[in-house]
């Protein structure tokens, strides 16, 4: 399944895989998206994932009394056995099929953090949190009386480990962290975490939003609790997430939504929960996009770990390269070679919105603003980033692009 | 993908299904279990009889629900019988379907197999102390679908 | 917009639109698709509208400082709008996009039910609820002492209205009810609900998952507070639901979901909301579903609410006429005049799960089981029961092949 | 759709990004106020002196952000200046982004309109009965997109 299909690729070669690529924009220019952190392309593979699911078996699932029902079934349950495989986990019923990041770490914030945490316990995020792994656990806290705690960052970027020491002990409950931060870019050590976690018996969650599509995900080695991403990210269609979480954790914790097939026996008065993952599955399911999530891991897998981190350093390191050279350009977070492929930055006297609106201009794709991660901007003290963000399909070019189109607002905002 | 369900409802099921071995109580039985499968209320008990040998001596079911699960549950007992203990732990899901001797579907396998499930369950409870690190009947039964329910 | 594309059309000339019904099942048998209740499939024009977006303009919305971004809002929103008048909402801020019908209950359950029950409050519902509109209620009324109460039905299936007004009164906060049952195909009597609910200063919140492709909704008239349904069940795409709340009631609530999106301010400690409906959007939505919503919504104004009417019921009168032909076959709920187009029933000594997978070898998909309705059928006695549901383009032939499916698995059985 | 977007940064608007017309503030304003786009931290105050008559006879701004905020602001105030509250009350977001003379997208309109939707709760204000029970300000003011961030 995972055979390497094209055991050697390259931008251009992948690029046709991805119809929108070959689109010009409203304003005649071809695309250059570098805006892969916020949400990613979809190969056409996985575009007709969704569709031959609709025009050739769709139906419900887990009813299948039918023909129709079996297969549709048979697909969404694969698609679970190789998102299992892909994450590292036991079994396939520690794999919750979830709307997003966002709904995946909501529900362990409330299934888990409403059973588990009590008043004085601590919960560990760091500074470079997405406001998806910050503000549930902000109100469970303010729920709970228990107290939210922040692992600080360096002046790099990058977690602080002694004040990671001295910040656990035997109040934490829950350490919930990033694998890698969309904005600085910062690949955390989440064998450090891990092995935090367990000396001080806290359970550790890690939002895999952005690490997921570009580099090996194992719950196992590390050990973790809890992972989460979102499909939209990993080249999968929108609408479609995932939670991982240990049998006995998920065993013991609470439901989250509640309907249709998360039950066992519905009275009127009280209900039991049915088994996993339907325990945390209420309702029909994005049917379709699990499906097509299933397809989109698929073609990861076939472009292969080494490839794909091979391509995205040199995309990355070609940026930090080029970006560097234009006056006033000042990228947050470390080096190229210890980042994942995300590049923030400011540009002096330019404001990252009149930036963006810039480089649209020149068809190039990227973002500006806080990028839910209000808390981290106050540290950097910034109120607002530009960044690039790299995929598979980028080419060096496209860097250049980039980088012209930068020199290009500098000159129309009369800074050269 | 596509299997021939015209032979689903055969005579060997439906014999079964009608005229079920073994359908009542026992006064006295060994171990006895009930279970029921929520999605759509099929139930059976299953009482075994089980000499100082280890071997089932006497296996009667009791039960309502879709053909499906009633005979099976009569031609489980059927099997059962004159069987040891030692013999049936190595009893899997695919001889229950085996034994059946007709496809089903995914979807209808939790049928087919809730009279089994009960047998692993009873047969596993024989010898708690010597399974206590194997794995948990509940690991080793889960059919290939999570056949819940919802629209 | 809703101009009639198509001023007379048949089930036959709208089957041409649904790709999936000139498909053959895997047994080599034309598909006869019966269970639209669960979940109808989707015409042509909801599946390009998906495809078009990720091959055309796909990109992460509310955020086009780039022109894909302004792209996808402006569909987005559009659908929003679309969605709005088609349920006749004062404004698009009152429309919030959810995952499904489930998580729209969800949200109102612990948004406001969180906030607004106290001790002793009531919360009333019926005895025909899915149990996606009593697990939600179930636990709240658990976590705030406060009691659920079920307005009982008739022996034909219909509310009893003098118990209604028994149950109502000072302590009542909530009425939840669905517009149609998706087992007996009762139609709810909303105007009287509405006028229940107001008289005594309750909520009223309806489920319209069942009735929102078959009849016209308007949450104006008769007033309702909140509104929930399903895109899946309209012929639109998995993975997207619709919450309609009255702005002031959407306006004092608590958000439920927490994270990107939903945020005003975010600080170390506490956060602040966002206008609405971005405070209740946590996370990236499922965009391309949400914008195939409404092409869905597009394609049913199209069809015309009269002639969906007379389809539906022309079918439903059929259905009625030829089962209760059948030896031992029973229907339960109300005459075919008064119902929606959902026919459940039982035939003596043979299991619904037995009939399903019998009829299914003639290409007929039903379901069978308790169609998530378990204190439902506590009522009517039975633990489970077979249910043919229709959609525009199901034939009166195929309600015939559905009858002689029925009588065939009747002589499988011996029954006969 | 597509809106040409070269003409956006014009010497219109970078001559009143650099060169703001009255920037900064008045010692006694008849009305102030302060808003801010948290999408991208843009910050605009807006300070009026309205005479007994219900004139503008001063307008200041002062903030920082963007160069389509900022510009916007400093263009606002240019043109309030000598208008009645009477006449500012008809003023629309519509003409608001006419006087700024380039296309904005929708995404930037909230940048565009941050000092207007300043004036217009500040015109609101200088006569809350009558208002009474026409639209608030906030109703109006609405711009097509609700500019929220994610990603
Ligand atoms: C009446 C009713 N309410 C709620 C639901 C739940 O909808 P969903 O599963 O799409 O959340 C359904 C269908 O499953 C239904 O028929
Ligand atoms: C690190 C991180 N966590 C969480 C999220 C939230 O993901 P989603 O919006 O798909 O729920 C994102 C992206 O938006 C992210 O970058």
């Amino acid at each position: 399944m995972t055979a390497t299909l094209r055991p050697t690729w390259t931008a251009e070669t992948i690029r046709r895989d991805f119809p929108i690529l070959e689109k010009r924009l409203p304003n005649g220019q071809p695309l250059v998206y570098l805006d892969n952190a916020a949400t990613s392309q979809k190969p056409q593979v996985v575009i007709n994932a969704v569709r031959d699911c609709y025009e050739t078996y769709y139906s419900n699932v887990h009813r299948g009394v039918h023909q129709l029902g079996d297969r549709v079934t048979e697909e969404l349950e694969g698609s679970r056995a190789k998102i299992q495989k892909f994450v590292g986990a036991n079994e396939p019923e520690e794999i919750i099929f979830t709307s997003g990041t966002t709904m995946s770490i909501n529900l362990v914030a409330n299934g888990w953090g409403r059973r588990f945490l009590s008043e004085g316990d601590e919960v560990l995020v760091t500074e470079m949190e997405h406001h998806a792994n910050l503000v549930p656990w902000q109100q469970i806290v303010r729920e709970k009386n228990a107290r939210l705690r922040y692992i600080p960052i360096t002046a790099e970027g990058r977690l602080d480990k002694e004040q990671l020491e001295s910040l656990i002990g035997p109040r934490t409950k829950m350490i919930a962290v990033t694998t890698m931060s969309n904005v600085l870019g910062t690949i955390n050590d989440i064998h450090a975490l891990s092995e935090a976690a367990s000396s001080c018996g806290a359970r550790l969650l890690v939002d895999a939003a952005q690490s997921v599509a570009h580099m090996p995900t194992n719950v196992l080695s590390p050990r973790v609790d809890f992972l989460a991403f979102s499909g939209h990210k990993i080249y999968g269609p929108s609408g479609i997430g995932v939670l991982y979480g240990r049998r006995e954790l998920l065993e013991a914790m609470d439901p989250f939504l509640c309907g249709g097939n998360m039950i066992s026996e519905v009275h009127r008065d009280e209900s039991t929960w049915g088994e996993l993952p339907a325990k945390f599955e209420a309702g029909t399911l994005p049917i379709a996009p699990a499906i097509g999530l299933g397809t989109a891991i698929d073609y990861v897998q076939q472009l292969g770990w080494q490839e794909i981190h091979d391509v995205e350093t040199t995309l990355t390191r070609r940026a930090w390269d080029v970006l560097t050279e234009i006056p006033g350009l000042h990228i947050v977070g470390p080096p190229a070679d210890e980042r994942g492929s995300i590049i923030s930055f400011t540009v002096d006297r330019l404001h990252p919105h009149d930036l963006a609106t810039l480089v649209d201009q020149k068809g190039v794709a990227i973002r500006a603003g806080h990028h839910c991660t209000m808390p981290l901007h106050d540290v950097l003290q910034m109120i607002a980033t530009a960044r690039a963000s790299f995929a598979v399909y980028n080419t060096l070019e496209e860097v250049d692009i980039l980088a012209d189109a930068i020199r290009h607002a500098r000159k129309v905002m009369r800074l050269s | 993908m596509s299997t021939q369900l015209d032979d689903l409802y055969n005579d060997h099921i439906l014999d079964h299904f009608e005229c079920p071995y073994h359908k009542g109580a026992i006064d006295h039985p060994s171990c006895s279990r009930t279970e029921k499968n929520p999605l759509c209320g099929d139930v059976v008990t299953l009482q075994l009889q089980i000499n100082p040998e280890g071997k089932v001596e006497n296996a009667y079911f009791d039960g309502k629900g879709c053909a499906i699960s009633q005979a099976a549950a009569s031609i489980l007992c059927e099997h059962v019988e004159g069987k040891s203990v030692d013999e049936l732990e190595k009893f899997q899901a695919r001889d229950m379907l085996d034994l059946l001797k007709v496809p089903l579907t995914a979807s209808r396998q939790k049928c087919g197999l809730l009279g089994f499930r009960l047998l692993k369950t009873l047969i596993y409870e024989q010898h708690p102390e010597e399974n206590e690190h194997s794995v948990s009947p509940s690991d080793t039964l889960n059919t290939p679908v999570s056949n819940t329910d919802n629209e």
